[in-house]
């Protein structure tokens, strides 16, 4: 099949429900400039035009507002933000319009809406710059929040929430914008709440959240060598949670790891392991491990990103204890900080 | 580039009513009528707890949303806050399902799960209200701006209270709306408090539409107690916004008669006098129209008397519909949400 | 030892505190109104004048920052919110900058701001006045949050946050106002992260939250009457999180039963469910069970109120539930909304 | 009440220069080329790739930052934005501690923490920088406030872009300054662009100053690429703010000559023209003040170089300061948060 890349997936999925669905508008900071939030809107503004692909002011706020309004008139606007920290701003209007309107009017109304994110990391952007907030919306009633990870899952997951009518927020790493993939090129629709199996393996089940599915894969690779055989699932769809499919695979496997991009405490992998915990009570071979960031502020120095971002070496050592197999002797010393390959200033 | 200019109520009765057709200022009368009615059977009823809800009451402020919606089409679009029956009332929505609602009923027009501060009437063009000071001013630019991608020419209109010019958003909300045109009405309700703190210790100016509407857009104000002079200024800004000219900020100087929240006077608390009440009571945006429509030989006293008795009959229906109306199923609590 | 309510315990260690640190400052919207946040900041307005203690606009966002500044600056900002939904006005102020400043500048200021906040519950007040929060600022490195459920608590623990130089957020159940307590008159300081024991029991383990304590304390003499002992834990302080003193519970009883006044999913009740679970891997005699608001905004009808609040009965379900006892028979109906007894409008 | 003026530049040089301290006007000059030069220098690095942050350059608008923090005290204040290093420099701080920062080493201003987009330095009053678009606007009112309890006659300084006029937040700001008259100087670059949106595609006026200070304070529009245009403007209103008069809102048209972020030349986006880029250069904060000095005898070119060159040693020592510095020890990333 056809490979492209992730932020072509987005595009394209922007673009056939746009030609499909003339209620799509897309609007945010920069969706009409030529770098169109990498490369992802950019398409839209040039096949649709100003009237449906339109730059707004910095006031993220009000523009959520308007987003909804213009939802409960028959429109679907996609939001698009360089950068989920910018959510902050727009808080009451998510949480106490967009994801409750339809609720206080009885469901006399709806609020088709789809909020694009990205979270950022690398290159000292630092502590706002670099949060990766699916845990502030998950927890939110009336809100779908969806991380794709591989270019398909993006095509399919936004052209799905571009067609439901209510408000969906997509949150997408920006290391994998440049990750290429197979994606079909017809149109195509991806339900919500169903995990991605991307490795099968008996030995331990790696749930994975956005980057932390190529992270886990990485490590499953290394756990491989060893004999050891991991099966990844890629959550997909933080709410809903398909916590069926995850439970199932830990009732194979007996073990479960979490990998996550966001902070530790209070983050989605503690309702992962919630849930698991109480599904499969007597039935884990070890306790549940989370690898997730740990639970301070990003730092710029690359010298500190480098600590502060966990990775396959962490994924693997978490499955590793879960079978407790004794982790390979660990260099005292961290590597220094290298130039990132793949990713760097400026962007 | 146009400054806030005062929309001056000018001249005698017959001065301000020329070129208004008997139906039109009748309906305002008719529609302030309502809205004091229901809110007063709201303050009678409330002492027996069955209206379970925080209950906002504009007695004393119904000539804004009068005027406002009377020069609206059902089509056209509004918002509102907490404070929202009389903008419910006068824009069409259904008394029954106001009271039913109130009573956390089935039958109410958010099925119960709205209360008091979420009234919704979709097909007469009422979206809904939030409770948070300034939450729901965007939405009406959303609203906006479905029209006018959809080549329609509805408008609509922001209801909010004189807190709301504190809020950021609405300052970003007003900065959208006159950067896209957007064919929107602000309507700032000026009652001089918010809750128990007065204008003066909350903002630096006593006018809101001169600093909000800045350089963006017409500022007026009007006598929020004159329903005629309301209607004209929003006459005006919805024609402005039918065609193409983007939008515009009324202030309507009114007044809150009773409490904050809930059914009592309040002048107990110390934060206004009596005699400022009053003052404003004198200035009763209901009775003053019906005096000056029977000046004017538009509404004679029998006819009035007569749109009264009917407005009592609709309301006492409303309170019954209320009442026998079923509680909401207990699975209802989780419809409405995916 | 003297009673006073949980109200008058925050005006008492307001009014300590600051008469011990000028830098303490009041201020938020109606806090020098006769009602005073429901009586909690009048009477420091009363001592110590309108310079100390200031009502303000309804610019959250901007008092927000402003305390932040302050707090930059060698004072210590108290800012009050009588509900807290409006703090989502707030969230880029409170996570981007309160949060995060000290960590950015390298340790070079540091922001003492305490935030208290209210959360509502009852008599209508719908989807936007009656949300409980917590979850969103417990998932914040660099915020510390606290929601003390007794006077005493209410006391020594917004004492202490009035005495630290880093911001805490202090979210205080509407239900608790009114409760009496033993409260000591001398100022007095409650350390952070840690829970306290509300009961001694041997049989499961109740960690509350708020008010849930309370109705926790109704569920085990229910469970009592029935010869089960729970012993209930009052976390007081969600970050830090005493996941210590629960694990020594837990370890003693082997049932946990978590009581939360927010949202179930990604909620605090999933944090301490995956810490206990990890600390006390095949220790447990049961699964741990959650008891929190369902994954639905707020109904306004009190008939959907009943049915939306989980309470004594919930809780003591839960707990049964763990200890595999079948359940008292149950009427398949709920009695009708009754009249709010200690807490009904206008309010 | 007082409406925006224009704080137009008069007749030949002289005159603008008349009763400015050589010093002063030296000190003005030095500021600006010492940002200059530091820039300068990143844009030679930065394909080095050790500086490892993204790095929003103020080369063309150094005059506004120079002549604001002219106008300070030490002790006054000042909260900035993603383009912070100018502020930072303007108002003393460190250029090896800054470099190290960019480098991300333990000896940078913000242990390495912090990068470019928030480079601190308390000692001189400069408290950092937010890099959300006016997120940082409302801690200068706390130090404001913070000043004004404690008696002392401190001043603070926010600097935004123009953009951050469209910012709720701002206009929230601007309200509560003005209502506690709180000793604030909203400086306003505006630079025309933010990131590759222009100033029409996102506001509805040309000029910032008359929507945002309103009915709120004085609000002026002054040249930003003339550095003693820019001080006066700010000497004026920090006085006014030390007497208790009140925030000013300083409007500095000024224009950003390399790409958003990073060193480059973006002309290639087409977003602006050369042709606009070159109008800009041709009026060169540096430069000009340079020529002005020279021609009016206060700096004549011996001196200048001297003083130019000891800018060189400066930014080259404190380039190998970075370089040499160690990087932070791995635990220090759980430090500074409890
Ligand atoms: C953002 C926010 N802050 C505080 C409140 C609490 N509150 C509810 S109504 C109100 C007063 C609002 O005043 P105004 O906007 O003038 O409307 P009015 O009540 O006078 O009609 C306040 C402070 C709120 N609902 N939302
Ligand atoms: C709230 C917010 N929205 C978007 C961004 C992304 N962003 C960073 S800088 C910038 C442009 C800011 O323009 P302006 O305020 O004029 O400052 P300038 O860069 O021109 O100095 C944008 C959009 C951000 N940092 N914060
Ligand atoms: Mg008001
Ligand atoms: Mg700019």
């Amino acid at each position: 099949m056809r490979q492209i890349k992730y932020r072509e997936a987005i595009d394209e999925a922007t673009r056939q429900a746009m030609a499909k669905d003339e209620r799509i508008i897309v609007l945010g900071v920069g969706v009409d400039d030529a770098k169109g939030i990498f490369g992802t809107t950019r398409g839209a503004f040039e096949q649709f035009g100003s009237a449906r692909v339109f730059d707004t002011p910095l006031s993220e706020a009000a523009l959520t507002g308007m987003c909804v309004g213009a939802g409960l008139r028959g429109l679907h606007p996609l939001l698009v933000h360089a950068r989920n920290d910018f959510l902050l701003l727009t808080m009451d209007q998510i949480v106490n319009n967009a994801a409750k309107w339809r609720y206080m009017c009885g469901g006399k109304l709806r609020v088709p809406l789809t909020i694009r994110a990205i979270v950022g990391r690398g290159w000292g952007q630092a502590a706002q710059h670099s949060q990766s907030l699916q845990a502030l919306f998950a927890h939110v009633p009336g809100l779908a929040v969806i991380m794709p990870a591989t270019p398909a899952d993006a095509k399919g997951l936004l052209m799905t929430a571009l067609s439901m009518d209510s408000p969906v927020i997509c949150l997408e790493h920006r290391w994998l914008y440049e990750k290429s993939g197979p994606v079909p090129e017809d149109p195509y629709y991806i339900p919500l709440g169903q995990a991605g199996v991307v490795r099968e393996g008996s030995d331990v089940t790696i749930v994975a959240v956005s980057h932390m599915v190529l992270e886990a894969v990485q490590a499953a690779e290394a756990l491989a060598a060893d004999g050891i055989q991991a099966e990844i699932l890629d959550v997909r769809s933080l709410r809903p949670l398909d916590s069926d499919s995850i439970a199932r695979s830990v009732a194979k496997t007996g073990r479960l790891v979490i990998a996550d991009t966001g902070w530790k405490s209070f983050g989605v992998s503690a309702e992962i392991a919630a849930r698991i915990g109480e599904a499969l009570f007597g039935r884990l071979k070890a306790p549940i491990r989370r690898v997730a960031l740990p639970d301070v502020p990003t730092p710029a120095s690359s010298a500190l990103e480098q600590v502060y971002y966990p990775g396959p070496r962490e994924i693997a050592a978490a499955a590793r204890r879960c079978l407790e197999v004794a982790l390979p002797e660990e260099s005292a010393e961290r590597p220094a900080p290298a130039r990132p390959r793949d990713f760097h200033g400026p962007f | 580039m146009s400054r806030p200019q005062r929309a001056a109520a000018r001249g005698g009765a017959d001065e301000v009513l020329r070129g208004l057709s008997p139906a039109l200022l009748t309906d305002l009368y008719v529609s302030m009528r309502r809205i004091r009615r229901a809110e007063e059977m709201i303050v009678q009823l409330y002492p027996e707890q069955e209206i379970r809800c925080p209950t906002h009451l504009s007695i004393g402020q119904e000539a804004v949303a009068a005027g406002v919606c009377r020069a609206l089409r059902p089509t056209d679009t509004a918002v509102s806050t907490h404070r929202c029956h009389a903008h419910y009332l006068a824009k069409g929505g259904d008394l029954r399902a106001m009271f039913a609602e109130l009573y956390g009923k089935a039958t109410g027009c958010c099925g119960g799960k709205g209360g008091s501060m979420h009234l919704t009437a979709p097909e007469v063009g009422m979206l809904g209200a939030s409770a948070i000071v300034a939450g729901s001013i965007p939405l009406a630019l959303g609203c906006a701006l479905a029209a006018s991608l959809t080549g329609s020419d509805e408008v609509s209109v922001a209801f909010f209270g004189d807190a709301a010019a504190e809020q950021g958003v609405t300052h970003e909300s007003l900065g959208v709306a006159a950067l896209r045109k957007l064919p929107v009405l602000f309507v700032c309700e000026n009652n001089l408090y918010a809750t128990n703190s007065p204008l003066k210790v909350r903002q630096v100016t006593p006018d809101i539409a001169p600093r909000a509407a800045a350089d963006l857009m017409p500022g007026v104000i009007v006598d929020g107690t004159d329903a005629v002079a309301v209607y004209r200024a929003a006459r005006t800004a919805v024609a402005r916004a039918r065609e193409g000219g983007g939008p515009t900020l009324i202030e309507a100087k009114t007044y809150r008669w009773r409490e904050h929240v809930g059914p009592n006077f309040d002048i107990d608390l110390g934060y206004r006098t009596q005699a400022e009440l009053d003052r404003w009571m004198a200035k009763d945006p209901v009775t003053r129209l019906a005096r000056r429509l029977l000046r004017a030989g538009v509404l004679p006293a029998a006819r009035r008397q007569a749109l009264e008795a009917a407005v009592e009959a609709e309301v006492a229906d409303a309170v019954a519909f209320a009442r026998s109306s079923p509680f909401p199923e207990p699975e209802s609590l989780y419809a409405d949400v995916d």
